[in-house]
């Protein structure tokens, strides 16, 4: 029981990680029905921002509650302006074009950004990462289930950015635009929405909240490297299908269900289809069993013809 | 009206494709000084994740080969290198051993880095027989040492394919004794990528620990590239391991021993080569303290040629370290020299007759390298099998002990 | 003979009826119409009966024999139709839109269609001849070699009656068929109807165009949310008091417009 | 296109021809002027007389000659004729600099050559860009010369395409020489870097001269004449195919890449059933390769494999086929009618679990079948009753390495698979996928079971797949999970995309292209998977419709940018039927 509830707060842990980048798919699919695969770069941007904020920028000695909002912000410059950069000149000009031209656009983006990092960041191995929320500091859950300070990090901020975009989408009137324009988008365009505006924004939200999620990892793991992004960004992605695609809650659920299905498919899959190598195939199976029973994904509605 | 447009459109792009193909063959602009030029090759990746490992060992290949130059080792010839980037991948392998079988200049071949892709290069090379000379496949398939353990005859199967690097099946068992014998260690988990260097390594560890006589429970794996280990830890958690052994390389072991300690299991990981990195310990920090690897040949500050070779590399200013195989990669090279310089003294200066007579001699091959005595068993794989335990002191890989499987 | 018979078709979504107990005959070579203001039902009650929609309750006879449960299966059987808002596949040729519907009519699998046997040579060139028929029988003949969404307005909607015709169908439902077009357009629509109905296949039409409806068909039926409020020849529907309260309600020249 | 452009137009006016003539008339003098003061530049740089490089700029500045008669999209084309060969000119004078050590190695035809480069530049920029009213193809009078004429010019095409395949593919092997030839290099010169120049020159010069026939219309006529002779075509094409080894002297490099191209290529053609005809976007595609090369590899009789048989290639082919289509219908019978994305990542979930399955079961962590990460090694080569595909061989006085053996083999495979793809698509079948792919509701009303054939389609596709996995797995000679990742999917997808969705050419080039560019960017080292991405970005900028698009899609992209393809959901895309 301790083991299952142990591993349950593992679960939580990964899929937060899934849930916060599984965003800023979930809300750029919803608006322009692009799998944006390069995201899980704009990740990977965030927390290599966040490292050179905290090695290059940062005098030694600062307070390190400052210190971490300054990565994040640093974090999020890089990663916002990778992602503006990469709408304005990628994917904009190819609005209208065929729908697959993008997919392959953002794989070359992906590669390029993977490929810039690795190149030009220096050193070319995983990148140790300042562990400023000391690691071995657990707090007790009680029944010696523990989380460490980072981790617990990692699942606050995940909580808070998600309840604020969700928030943000519902309360203020550029979320409601989003809405609109993700419902219909000429419909839209004729009550005078600006629809650029609103795609920017959401590659904008979407890269802020993975640079967030980009500085947890890079905290609770004291490493970042440039392959960092591709297999969040697979999973991250597969979340947000799972819950169901363009749905805010539903890329959420998502993570968190797709975490927790990782973790115990490594502790209680059955032999000899368990452990860490099979995880990822039980984390695959059940999406693809879920979406035999739930076309939609968990929490996606029977999409509405568009004509 | 339409079709002469269409000729006169026409006419200059066909004219001028002809001028094209007239003007298009190249002639050798060769000025003949009587000095040959032959080429060594190298298959590594020189791109993609693995390309600092791989640059390594093309360095260390490019020092060995302007020594010789410089030296003038061979005498009448000129060596150049002709480094391909193999990706990493079996494929492309095949491919670039492809050209450098066409390419009658070159007379052997230093790599590949990985086993996998070395199980598509070695069939294009023996086949040409081009001696080709690894610094790191640790597989036993590649000379089919496989079978030694189910008692069956090794035969070879690649007549040109050698290494200079101990395989799994050596390092592996030189590892459990150490942990069963000299540290004494009674209950061990065993963790591994799931790769064939890490899977390899940690089956033969698992074996001879067993063979020891300590208890070896269920292994588990991660996936390469993975950052949270936190359900493995958990799950090793339960069954109270005093050791743990990883099968891979140092990206995953630094986060699995730093996640493992925080996570409340404070026992030492023990890791092969690949686990044999500075940035091991900078990624795992205080985490790595007491941990263990092993590799390939007596500890480097202990030779002089080997202090040399560092020394060189360093002077030479490569943008890439020579870990973890440059050294072994420049003696690889080296083997290939001398076999060389033996087969041109003999006469032999090119086409088929001087690549029969460089893998004849590499065969042969008999000297001192920088990480030990380079000779050859008739399988290809090296005679020499020291290997030295390193363990973690204040952020150093220090040696603890030298030695041989079984001896 | 009766080519249709539908008996109390029900279809509810949710807690709305939009379908509520209507029953139909359509006898052979009959145009019915089904009229009715916007949301009545019809179009819902056409899906019913092509598989787009499971009814609720009720059952539909095609020929005597209950009707398969899938739209593909129905329309082998032989009921095709065409669409409100034109359904066309735009990036093929008129002629290939045609020949698709040929499909249920032709047998050559993926086998045959690689080997390219006599057989196969004999069918394709068959459906080819079929097609081209067809399109000349619309009025498409020269357009043959051009993309679906190049044509004109007009021409769309005959396309459209020609890919259903090449199924073969035994009775053509044809949802709104003049919507959009202009009184040329529209007199051609009805000579079109009238040659198919010539053909001896059976049609129902839900149309707004009231003079196109009642100088066209022999029986007309008025949905009126979901329950057919009255059927009846052209003469006792156009007289009928309910239906002026209940639908029309003002000059029927001025809805022909509606899409 | 911008403001500053058209002001800039406005500003050279009526000047602009004369301009960009008499920058043309100087680039062609230039060209013919030595251009390095030194040897050892590839390409006889240093004599009189056009060679190498200089030919790029020779010809597309008598493209220039154009401007002397009104020929419609002449403008256009002499603006891109322009702007390569200022291009081609800068790069070589730049490669002549860095290589020969200085400016001072470049000679005065180079610099003569520059600067008239740039004033043709500076007049084609100025000419009017505006896109000439589309004619239909032109074609050839009637006359009794004019059929073999049109034979001529469809075999004499695709012997062209030949002639600048190997002559591309050749440049950077300008080091290999024959196998059994004493190399004797004085001065080894002749360094990467120069190759590579050349490459670029080269690569520049084609697209240059691609652009210059496609404004002129040429490409149009040109296709719309070989489609009329298709038997003409096909037949020129097979000999042109099957001559390339006699072109090679004994390279066994240059064959291995044709094969893998070849391999790839055939299976970016089965893909392109699935992707360009059906519409269903496979994200895994790569898996049922896999499924195809593992059948093939345990089979194979390779000492490694857990199953000790040997079964003749001639069986292998059809069962790892068979094998493949059978995991299609497997994935595809209860998910195909998911909607497009939740099909992808299920086809995506599909690809990687076959791959962590395959790392699996090798009797550690899962039942001994694979070998797991070891992979089934030492495949044997193939043989064929007594051939074997080993061997190097010896006919018509040219040496043939066993290379050629599994290039000719690829290329058998690969027009099967061609030839399903083209008979199929022109069929009932190939009918009803587009169809769906169009729209489905309305495919279902037209009488067509879209589930069976949507099923259909994907187990074809894998068929396909699969045969083409068993070929590769004795040309790599070892099956390993790693082979099959996610990204060799999205490769192949690329493939198809890059080419053109729905055409056998497109999908040709597309692989083609794929495999070559990484190859040919070798001397980019770690940066040349940098500059892949950075091409694929611009590839779909500037061609987002593909490099071939079928005429439809081509006609349906330009006429109304806002229209939406046909994958981009088309009404009721996502509406469920019962």
């Amino acid at each position: 029981m301790q083991t299952f509830l142990q591993q349950l707060v593992n679960g939580v842990v990964l899929g937060a990680t899934y849930g916060l980048v599984a965003l800023g798919y979930t809300m750029v699919y919803g608006i322009v029905q692009l799998i944006n695969f390069a995201h899980g770069e704009i990740y990977m941007l965030g927390g290599f921002g966040a490292l050179f904020t905290y090695t290059v920028l940062l005098p030694g000695g600062t307070p390190v509650v400052l210190a971490l909002v300054l990565m994040l912000l640093g974090g999020m410059v890089v990663s916002i302006t990778a992602a503006l950069l990469m709408e304005r000149f990628a994917y904009r000009p190819l609005r209208g074009a065929p729908r697959l031209a993008p997919l392959i656009t953002a794989l070359g983006v992906s590669i390029f950004l993977q490929e810039l990092v690795r190149n030009f960041y220096p050193a070319k191995s995983p990148r140790p990462f300042p562990q400023l929320v000391d690691p071995s500091h657990q707090f007790s859950l009680g029944a010696s289930v523990e989380i460490s300070a980072p981790r617990l990090l990692t699942v606050v901020v995940a909580v808070i950015g998600m309840v604020a975009l969700s928030t943000f989408v519902r309360r203020s009137r550029t979320g409601r635009a989003m809405q609109a324009t993700a419902q219909d988008p000429d419909t839209a365009r004729l009550m005078g929405i600006d629809t650029d505006r609103i795609i920017v924004t959401a590659f904008v939200l979407g890269a802020a909240l993975a640079a967030v999620s980009g500085l947890a990892s890079g905290l609770q793991f004291g490493t970042v490297d440039p392959r960092m992004g591709f297999l969040t960004g697979v999973k991250a992605f597969t979340a947000a299908v799972l819950g169901g695609i363009g749905n805010i809650s539903g890329a959420v659920l998502g993570g968190f269900t797709l975490g927790i299905v990782e973790v115990m498919a490594t502790q209680y899959a059955p032999d000899p289809f368990s452990g860490g190598a099979w995880k990822d195939a039980w984390a695959f199976v059940v999406l693809i069993l879920v979406l035999v029973f739930r076309p939609s994904g968990l929490l996606g509605e029977r999409v509405a013809a568009r004509a | 009206m339409q079709a002469p447009r269409l000729v006169r459109v026409a006419a200059p792009l066909i004219i001028g494709a002809l001028v094209l193909s007239a003007c298009g063959s190249k002639s050798e602009s060769g000025s003949g000084s009587g000095n040959i030029t032959l080429t060594l090759g190298v298959i590594a990746p020189l791109s993609g994740d693995l390309s600092a490992v791989g640059n390594g060992i093309k360095n260390g290949v490019e020092l060995a080969i302007k020594q010789a130059n410089e030296n003038k080792t061979i005498k009448g010839v000129t060596l150049k290198l002709d480094a391909e980037d193999d990706t990493a991948k079996a494929e492309v392998g095949a491919q670039v051993a492809a050209k450098l079988v066409a390419d009658s200049s070159v007379i052997g071949v230093v790599g590949p880095l990985n086993s996998s892709v070395a199980k598509s290069t070695a069939p294009v090379l023996s086949q040409a027989n081009i001696a080709s000379i690894s610094p790191s496949n640790s597989n036993v398939d590649l000379t089919n040492r496989g079978v030694l353990a189910t008692g069956g005859t090794q035969t070879r199967p690649y007549k040109s394919y050698f290494r200079v690097c101990a395989t799994d099946d050596i390092q592996g068992p030189f590892a459990a004794d150490y942990a069963v014998k000299d540290l004494g260690k009674k209950t061990i988990a065993i963790v591994h990528d799931k790769k064939a260097y890490g899977q390899g390594l940690a089956e033969a560890f698992a074996k001879q620990a067993k063979a020891d006589g300590a208890t070896v429970l269920p292994t588990e794996t991660i996936n390469p590239g993975d950052k949270d280990f936190s359900a493995i830890v958990t799950k090793l958690k339960a069954a109270k391991p005093d050791f743990l052994f990883y099968g891979g390389e140092y990206p995953e072991a630094s986060l699995l021993t730093k996640q493992m300690k925080a996570g409340g299991l404070n026992i030492p990981l023990m890791g092969g080569d690949g686990v044999d990195a500075a940035e091991y310990i900078k990624i795992a920090g205080a985490s790595a303290n007491g941990d263990l690897a092993t590799a390939l040949g007596a500890p480097t500050d202990s030779l002089a040629s080997a202090k040399q070779f560092l020394t060189d590399y360093k002077a030479a200013a490569y943008a890439d370290p020579a870990d973890p195989y440059g050294a072994a990669s420049y003696d690889a090279a080296n083997a290939i020299i001398k076999a060389l310089a033996k087969a041109v003294g003999d006469g032999k200066k090119s086409g088929q007759a001087v690549r029969d007579e460089v893998t004849k001699e590499v065969q042969d091959s008999d000297f001192e390298g920088v990480t030990g005595k380079i000779s050859f068993d008739q399988f290809g794989d090296t005679n020499t099998k020291i290997l030295t335990v390193y363990s973690v002191k204040d952020g150093k890989f220090v040696a603890a002990k030298s030695g041989t499987f079984g001896g | 003979m009766s080519v249709l018979e539908a008996t109390s078709v029900t279809k509810r979504f949710g807690g709305l009826t939009a379908v509520k107990d209507v029953s139909l005959v359509v006898n052979e070579g009959e145009v019915v119409g089904l009229i009715g203001p916007n949301g009545a039902g019809k179009t819902t009650f056409f899906n019913c009966l092509t598989g787009m929609e499971t009814p609720t309750a009720g059952s539909v006879l095609y020929k005597g024999s209950q009707l398969p449960g899938r739209p593909d299966l129905i329309t082998k059987a032989g009921v095709a139709r065409t669409f409100q808002n034109i359904r066309l596949f735009n990036n093929m040729t008129a002629l290939e839109n045609v020949m698709v519907g040929r499909h249920t009519r032709t047998k050559a699998g993926v086998l045959a269609a690689v080997g390219r046997g006599p057989r196969y040579h004999r069918e394709e060139r068959e459906s080819e001849e079929k097609a081209r028929e067809l399109l000349t029988f619309v009025g498409l003949g020269r357009v043959g070699d051009e993309l679906a969404k190049s044509l004109p307005y007009g021409d769309q909607r005959r396309l459209e009656i020609a890919r259903a015709l090449a199924t073969e169908p035994g009775l053509l439902l044809l949802d709104e068929p003049t919507a959009g077009m202009n009184p040329n357009e529209t007199a051609a629509a009805r000579d079109l109807v009238r040659a198919v109905q010539g053909k001896g296949i059976a049609v129902v039409l839900i149309e707004h165009d009231m003079r196109f409806v009642f100088g066209l068909c022999d029986r007309v039926a008025v949905l009126v949310q979901g329950e057919k409020l009255l059927e009846g020849s052209p003469a006792e529907v156009q007289s009928d008091e309910r239906v002026i309260a209940a639908y029309l309600g003002k000059p029927t020249e001025d809805t022909a417009g509606e899409s | 296109m911008t403001a500053a452009g058209s002001s800039y137009r406005r500003a050279v006016g009526s000047q602009a021809r004369v301009v960009a003539l008499a920058g043309a008339v100087l680039l062609v003098v230039g060209s013919v002027l030595p251009w390095a003061r030194f040897s050892g530049f590839p390409g006889k740089m240093t004599l009189a007389g056009p060679g190498g490089a200089r030919i790029g700029p020779l010809l597309l500045a008598l493209v220039a000659a154009l401007l002397l008669r009104q020929v419609p999209g002449s403008a256009r084309a002499v603006r891109a004729a322009s702007t390569f060969a200022f291009l081609i000119t800068g790069l070589t004078v730049f490669f002549i600099g860095y290589s020969g050590g200085g400016a001072d190695y470049v000679n005065a035809g180079a610099w003569v050559a520059l600067a008239g480069a740039l004033v043709y530049l500076l007049g084609g920029l100025g000419l009017d860009p505006s896109r000439p009213a589309s004619s239909p193809p032109r074609s050839l009078p009637d006359a009794p010369w004019a059929l073999p004429a049109e034979w001529l010019l469809t075999a004499g095409s695709t012997a062209v395409a030949l002639y600048v395949f190997v002559h591309g593919l050749g440049i950077q092997s300008a080091n290999v020489g024959r196998p059994n030839d004493v190399v004797i290099r004085g001065a080894i010169s002749i360094n990467a870097l120069t190759n590579d120049g050349e490459f670029l020159a080269f690569l520049l010069l084609l697209i240059g001269l691609a652009l210059v026939a496609t404004r002129l219309g040429l490409l149009a006529d040109l296709s719309a004449i070989t489609k009329k002779h298709p038997t003409v075509f096909l037949a020129a094409g097979m000999i042109a195919a099957t001559a390339f080894p006699f072109t090679q002297n004994g390279n066994g490099y240059a064959l291995r890449i044709a094969a893998s191209i070849g391999v790839f290529a055939a299976a970016a053609v089965g893909l392109n059933i699935v992707v360009g005809l059906a519409g269903l976007l496979d994200l895994g595609y790569i898996a049922f390769f896999g499924v195809g090369a593992y059948v093939a590899a345990l089979v194979s009789g390779s000492v490694t494999s857990t199953i000790h048989t040997h079964i003749p290639f001639v069986f292998v082919i059809f069962l790892g086929a068979a094998v493949a289509g059978l995991f299609g219908i497997l994935l595809g019978a209860p998910t195909l009618r998911l909607r497009g994305d939740y099909l992808a990542i299920v086809t995506l979930g599909f690809g990687e679990i076959f791959r962590i399955t395959a790392n699996n079961l090798d009797g550690n962590s899962g039942p001994s079948l694979t070998n797991g990460p070891n992979g089934v090694s030492n495949i044997p080569d193939l043989t064929i009753g007594s051939f074997s595909f080993g061997d190097n061989h010896h006919f018509l006085g040219v040496d043939l390495p066993f290379q050629a053996n599994y290039y000719w083999l690829e290329i058998v495979v690969l027009v099967v698979v061609m030839t399903a793809f083209l008979r199929l698509s022109e069929s009932r079948i190939g009918r009803a996928w587009v169809a769906i792919r169009e729209d489905e509701l309305a495919a279902a009303a037209t009488g067509i079971n879209t589930t069976r054939l949507k099923l259909l389609a994907f187990a074809l596709g894998a068929t396909l797949a699969g045969a083409a996995g068993t070929v590769d797995a004795h040309v790599v000679k070892v099956a390993t999970p790693d082979s099959f990742t996610f990204l060799e999917s999205a490769l192949l997808l690329a493939a198809v995309i890059l080419g053109g969705m729905g055409t056998v050419p497109g999908a040709l080039v597309g692989a083609t292209i794929l495999y070559l560019i990484p190859e040919k960017l070798r001397f980019l080292q770690d940066l040349r998977l940098l500059v892949f991405g950075v091409v694929l970005v611009l590839i779909m900028r500037f061609r987002p419709e593909g490099l071939i698009p079928s005429s439809r899609r081509k006609r349906e992209f330009h006429d109304d940018s806002g229209g939406a393809d046909a994958l981009s959901m088309p009404p009721g895309h996502g509406e469920h039927m019962a």
